[in-house]
């Protein structure tokens, strides 16, 4: 398992600054090998044909860059780290200060409009923990994956509750299972385990046996 | 007519009349038995099922195996509860609802029951009794499923006592006594049951027993899928038992009661008067059975205006118009 | 009761009422803290977490076809549309192609499952209103479509019977035929269904206007199914992100109007009706012959990268997040749990309501703890 | 009376008693031996289970009690209240945070009490064995009369499963030790 994640995720600095040099040039993970292995093009039917890159791929890229323009002129420069494709949704890293702007901002922009929380996803990483939220715009039909990371010793991220309340329970839940403390959350508890359990059991080191 | 203060007190006739008293108390115990299998039979053949078969030949020892095995259960008294309250709960719940069977008139001749001047007065007055122990149950379990549930138990029984004591009163009216044996007769001298004449009295009555039964619509105290079991959440065994047996008891009291003042009492062509008094007493019983089968709960507020609001009026304008058309005649 | 009314009047003291998590209305193991004012509620908090069996975290060390009965468990009275949404999350990241009759065979089982579970809330939502005939009712239809289910992959509640790229077991012979006569028994008792509960007085009563929120606060809560419809807001994956084939069939969704407790009742009424319709159409055009399992490698193997997709399950958006590797397991799956969602409501809408009220409003919610707590 | 395979046992034997004894109990303990099978056949002929419905068993235990399966035949009606129920059917995975709870209704209950374990979720962990919130098997906090495997088990193997403890009791009844019905 180990090696095979080395190859995506490169090394890099303690949490919070994730130069974009590095995170430019690595290429989300998602969008070349879904291409490449999945060995299929948009049109459903003619099914085996030579890959080329999948044309919803590329235009969830330029979408995403479409957003990343928008955010840069709205709030500023630095708050998108990366953009790309999470298989054919468009994907923006956003850096963690700037987290729930962004997700203030693309709710209530005119353009975007992605007032529905569809999925919010925390996954632990070697080096990093990582926050996925798909938003969803009901309205414009707008589908977009944003994602932030933080240090995993220190795991902290701005709380989404006062723009999405529905996320109240998915952080919760986070909290609970991989260990992410949500700053200005409300009622940050454990939700699923016992308050006195030890550990959480998502991360990629915890061991029932240990515990 | 038969009466017991005809007779003079001695040996003899204490005897009989204590012989008199287990016989009754026998039959209703017997009735209550087979109310609870009937239920069970009834609601199954309702809702697309058998019911009890497999416990003696139709299932017909059901209830006894259950109330035995309620006999043999261990007695909790929880450590937080009154236990002396707690003890003494079932039984003034209980001792009530045999106590009003004695002015029930089950047959003009065969079986013998006080022929008492108060009779219908008796009753409510017994039966009002039975709450105290629901309350005291509720109060004495600490429990707060059981405190909710006795709560609701009194309120809804002072409120559906007021509309089922009116709803009687027109009836007392046009028999001219509070005898349950004269009203009987009355009916009979009559030709006509008090059900034709005093249909709104009748259906005041129905919905206001319903209500006072705690049954279907109006089973808030014991509302499973809100307070669990209600009053007697906490009772276990024979004191459990003790609840049950007071619920059936009054059932088939309450069943007789209707008979008596409605529907004509023992009076009927052709069959013997026990037998006619057995089937109105079942179709009452029926009745309750179909409605638990049929209908969904009322939430406690809207129990409350029902009973105020509608049956209160409804009650005093039978009453109005009986005392006006007696007035007349 | 008066003291609703007159709150302010007469002095109580609040009692904190403990529901659950053994309680015969929470369907199943839901704890709520209640501190109620009288028969007042003014803070409700609910507990959950009793039945989390960490679904996700074991799901990273099987393979992706082990993972789908897991599925199955997560919110066991759908459990085709949870088989359903694991797979179509896979078959979507690795572009497979599914045949014409599986995918027909899928959406007829996966219908009739909507049907079923759209059944069991009938059923248990009267059964919390204090009507015992309806839920045994419902059970006996019910019934036969577990009966059908179980001649079509053998088990009764937990299915198992989809597979990435297809389905497992084609139909028996003489099943299909079954499914069309099942189909018209049920829309026989439908109306009766809708005379018997929908006209009662007071089961009216009991839910017209309980329990209201409009459209912006179920966004707001990421609300989705039919707790989102009834506030008037015609949201169904099917029909707005078409999957499997859908878009061949010709169906409504029906919308609430109040967002009340009977709207939400009503709309699983309907919903039923329409899953009814599209199981007749699919009957009508599905292919008589031909593979149900598409060319499938051996080993399943997710291309690297993230995926997500959802599909309208029974409850609202049931949605699977797979992080792979490119390796046979998959390194994270998150699972995106309509009830769980759904259920953050149920403070804002207590708070404030007669105690007796507490069933209604939690049962129209529609959880099921397997799902809430996976 | 249904008096099934349990009154037809050849030879009583009661715990704790010489064989001399009990043969002397057998000679002439007709009185006692009738009041125990009685005691049995009320026992066992009124179950009432309590509903415990924890994951997906307790939708199959539902089936068990609604108009297909009808529990209600065999006498049982399912009580809420802990207090008032004999049985209790643990149908359902068991978490850590459940456990607890499960026992304090156990503890609840009023003797004589037995305890089903429905599914291998509840007897062991099912599925779910390898989980870090999941208890291995209910019978590490309550004692368990009768176990039913299955995933969950049908509404028929539930009821096979309630027969079984019926005749245990009957059995136990009569003085005689039950390991395996």
């Amino acid at each position: 398992m180990s090696e095979d994640r080395e190859h995506r995720t490169p090394p890099k600095g303690p949490e919070g600054k994730e130069p974009s040099v590095t995170a430019a040039e690595r290429p989300k993970p998602v969008s070349k090998p879904a291409a490449a292995s999945g060995a299929a093009v948009k049109p459903a039917p003619p099914k085996k044909a030579p890959p080329p890159p999948d044309p919803r791929v590329e235009a969830a890229k330029a979408k995403a860059e479409e957003i990343r323009k928008f955010i840069d002129q709205q709030l500023s420069t630095e708050a998108v780290v990366e953009t790309g494709a999470a298989h054919i949704h468009p994907m923006l890293l956003i850096r963690k200060e700037d987290w729930v702007a962004v997700v203030e901002l693309l709710k209530r922009s005119d353009a975007y409009q992605l007032n529905y929380l569809e999925c919010m996803a925390g996954t632990d990483y070697p080096n990093y923990i990582e926050v996925v939220v798909y938003l969803q715009s009901t309205e414009l039909g707008h589908f977009i994956c944003l994602k932030t990371r933080t240090d995993r010793e220190q795991a902290e991220i701005p709380s989404l509750c006062a723009v999405h309340p529905g996320a109240n329970w998915e952080e919760r839940e986070i909290y609970d299972l991989l260990g992410v403390t949500f700053t200005g959350h409300p009622d940050l508890r454990r939700i699923m385990l016992d308050d006195d359990f030890k550990g959480h059991p998502l991360r990629k080191d915890y061991s029932a046996w240990e515990a | 007519m038969w009466d017991w203060r005809s007779q003079p007190l001695t040996v003899p006739s204490v005897i009989a009349m204590l012989i008199g008293a287990v016989v009754i108390l026998l039959l209703a115990l017997g009735v209550v038995t087979y109310t609870i299998y009937v239920q069970r039979r009834i609601l199954g053949w309702m809702q697309l099922r058998i019911g009890p078969n497999r416990v003696g030949p139709l299932g017909l020892f059901q209830t006894i195996a259950d109330v035995l095995k309620l006999l043999i259960k261990e007695d909790v008294v929880p450590a937080k509860a009154d236990r002396a309250l707690f003890m003494l709960a079932p039984i003034i719940a209980f001792v009530p609802s045999f106590t009003v069977m004695a002015v029930i008139p089950f047959s003009a001749h065969n079986v013998f029951t006080a022929n008492l001047g108060i009779g219908v007065l008796f009753y409510l007055a017994l039966s009002a009794i039975t709450i105290h122990g629901v309350m005291l149950a509720g109060w004495a379990s600490n429990n707060k499923y059981a405190l909710i549930g006795g709560m609701r138990s009194a309120a809804q029984m002072l409120s559906y006592e007021i509309p089922l004591g009116l709803s009687l009163v027109g009836v007392v009216l046009m028999a001219g006594s509070l005898n349950l044996n004269d009203i009987v007769l009355a009916q009979q001298h009559a030709g006509l049951w008090n059900v034709i004449p005093q249909i709104l009295g009748f259906i005041v009555f129905l919905i206001a027993s319903t209500a006072e039964l705690n049954r279907t619509p109006f089973d808030l105290p014991e509302a499973e899928s809100e307070l669990v079991a209600g009053y007697h959440v906490e009772y276990t065994g024979f004191r459990f038992a003790f609840f049950m047996l007071t619920e059936y008891m009054y059932l088939f009291a309450m069943a007789g009661l209707c008979a008596t003042l409605f529907l004509g009492g023992w009076s009927g062509p052709l069959l013997p008067g026990w037998l006619w008094f057995a089937i109105k007493v079942f179709l009452y019983i029926f009745f309750q059975f179909w409605l638990q089968a049929t209908l969904p709960r009322f939430r406690v507020d809207q129990l409350m205006t029902f009973s105020w609001k509608v049956l209160l009026p409804l009650a005093l304008v039978n009453l109005v118009l009986t005392g006006v058309v007696k007035a007349i005649w | 009761m008066s003291l609703i009314d007159e709150k302010d009047q007469v002095r109580t003291e609040e009692m904190l009422l403990n529901l659950g998590p053994q309680h015969p209305s929470t369907h199943g193991v839901l704890r709520l803290l209640v501190k109620i004012n009288g028969e007042t509620i003014t803070d409700v908090e609910p507990v959950i977490g009793y039945l989390h069996r960490g679904t996700e975290k074991l799901a990273e060390d099987l393979q992706y076809t082990q993972i789908i009965p897991y599925t199955d468990r997560l919110d066991y009275l759908a459990a085709m549309l949870n088989n359903y949404a694991l797979c179509h999350t896979i078959e979507q990241a690795m572009d497979l192609e599914v045949p014409e009759r599986a995918e027909y065979l899928r959406v007829i089982v996966m219908e009739m499952q909507r049907v079923a579970s759209h059944l069991m809330f009938i059923g248990a939502y009267l059964l919390d209103l204090g009507a015992m005939s309806p839920f045994l009712y419902v059970f006996a239809d019910r019934e036969q479509i577990v009966q059908l289910f179980n001649e079509i992959c053998g088990a009764r509640l937990t299915y198992n019977y989809m597979r990435v790229g297809g389905v497992k077991w084609d139909a028996p012979p003489g099943w299909l035929e079954k499914v069309a006569d099942f189909v018209q028994y049920l829309k026989q008792k439908f109306h009766m269904y809708d005379e018997l509960i929908t006209g009662n007085e007071i089961f009216l009563a009991r839910t017209r206007g309980i329990g209201r929120f409009d459209t912006e606060t179920a966004l707001a809560y990421g609300l989705s199914g039919i707790n989102l419809r009834s506030t008037g807001y015609p949201w169904d994956l099917r029909r707005k992100k078409p999957y499997s084939i859908y878009d061949r069939f010709d169906f409504d969704i029906p919308v609430g109007q109040n967002g009340d407790c009977f709207d939400r009742y009503y709309l699983h009424l309907l919903e039923i009706k329409e899953s009814l319709r599209i199981v007749e159409q699919a009957l009508k055009s599905i292919p008589s012959s031909g593979p149900v399992l598409g060319k499938v490698p051996k080993m399943i193997r997710v291309p690297a990268g993230e995926y997500y997709s959802g599909i309208e399950g029974a409850r609202g958006e049931l949605g699977f997040y797979i992080v792979s590797e490119g390796k046979d397991k998959p390194y994270r799956l998150k699972i995106r749990k309509p009830s769980f969602i759904n259920l953050q409501l149920l403070p804002e809408l207590l708070r404030g309501q007669s105690i007796a009220n507490v069933i209604a409003i939690l049962g129209a919610v529609d959880i099921v703890l397997g799902e809430v707590d996976a | 009376m249904d008096l099934t395979r349990a009154s037809q046992l050849p030879i009583i034997e009661y715990e704790g008693l010489t064989p001399e004894e009990n043969a002397e109990l057998n000679r002439g303990g007709v009185l006692l031996n009738s009041l125990e099978t009685l005691k049995g056949w009320a026992r066992s002929n009124s179950l009432w289970p309590m509903t415990l419905g924890l994951a997906c068993c307790a939708i199959e235990m539902m089936g068990a009690a609604a108009a297909h399966y009808d529990l209600d035949r065999f006498g049982m009606i399912f009580r809420a209240s802990p207090r008032q129920s004999d049985v209790m059917i643990v149908a359902g995975t068991v978490t850590k945070k459940m456990a607890p709870l499960i026992r304090r209704l156990y503890d609840q209950m009023a003797e004589p009490k037995w305890v089903i374990s429905m599914g291998v979720c509840a007897t062991a962990g099912g599925p779910y064995v390898r989980s870090y919130s999941v208890l291995k098997g209910v019978d590490q906090v309550v004692p368990v009369d009768v176990y039913i495997p299955g995933c969950p088990p049908s509404p028929p193997a539930l009821i096979y499963g309630l027969n079984m403890l019926q005749e245990k009791i009957r059995m136990e009844a009569r003085g005689k030790k039950v390991t395996r019905a």
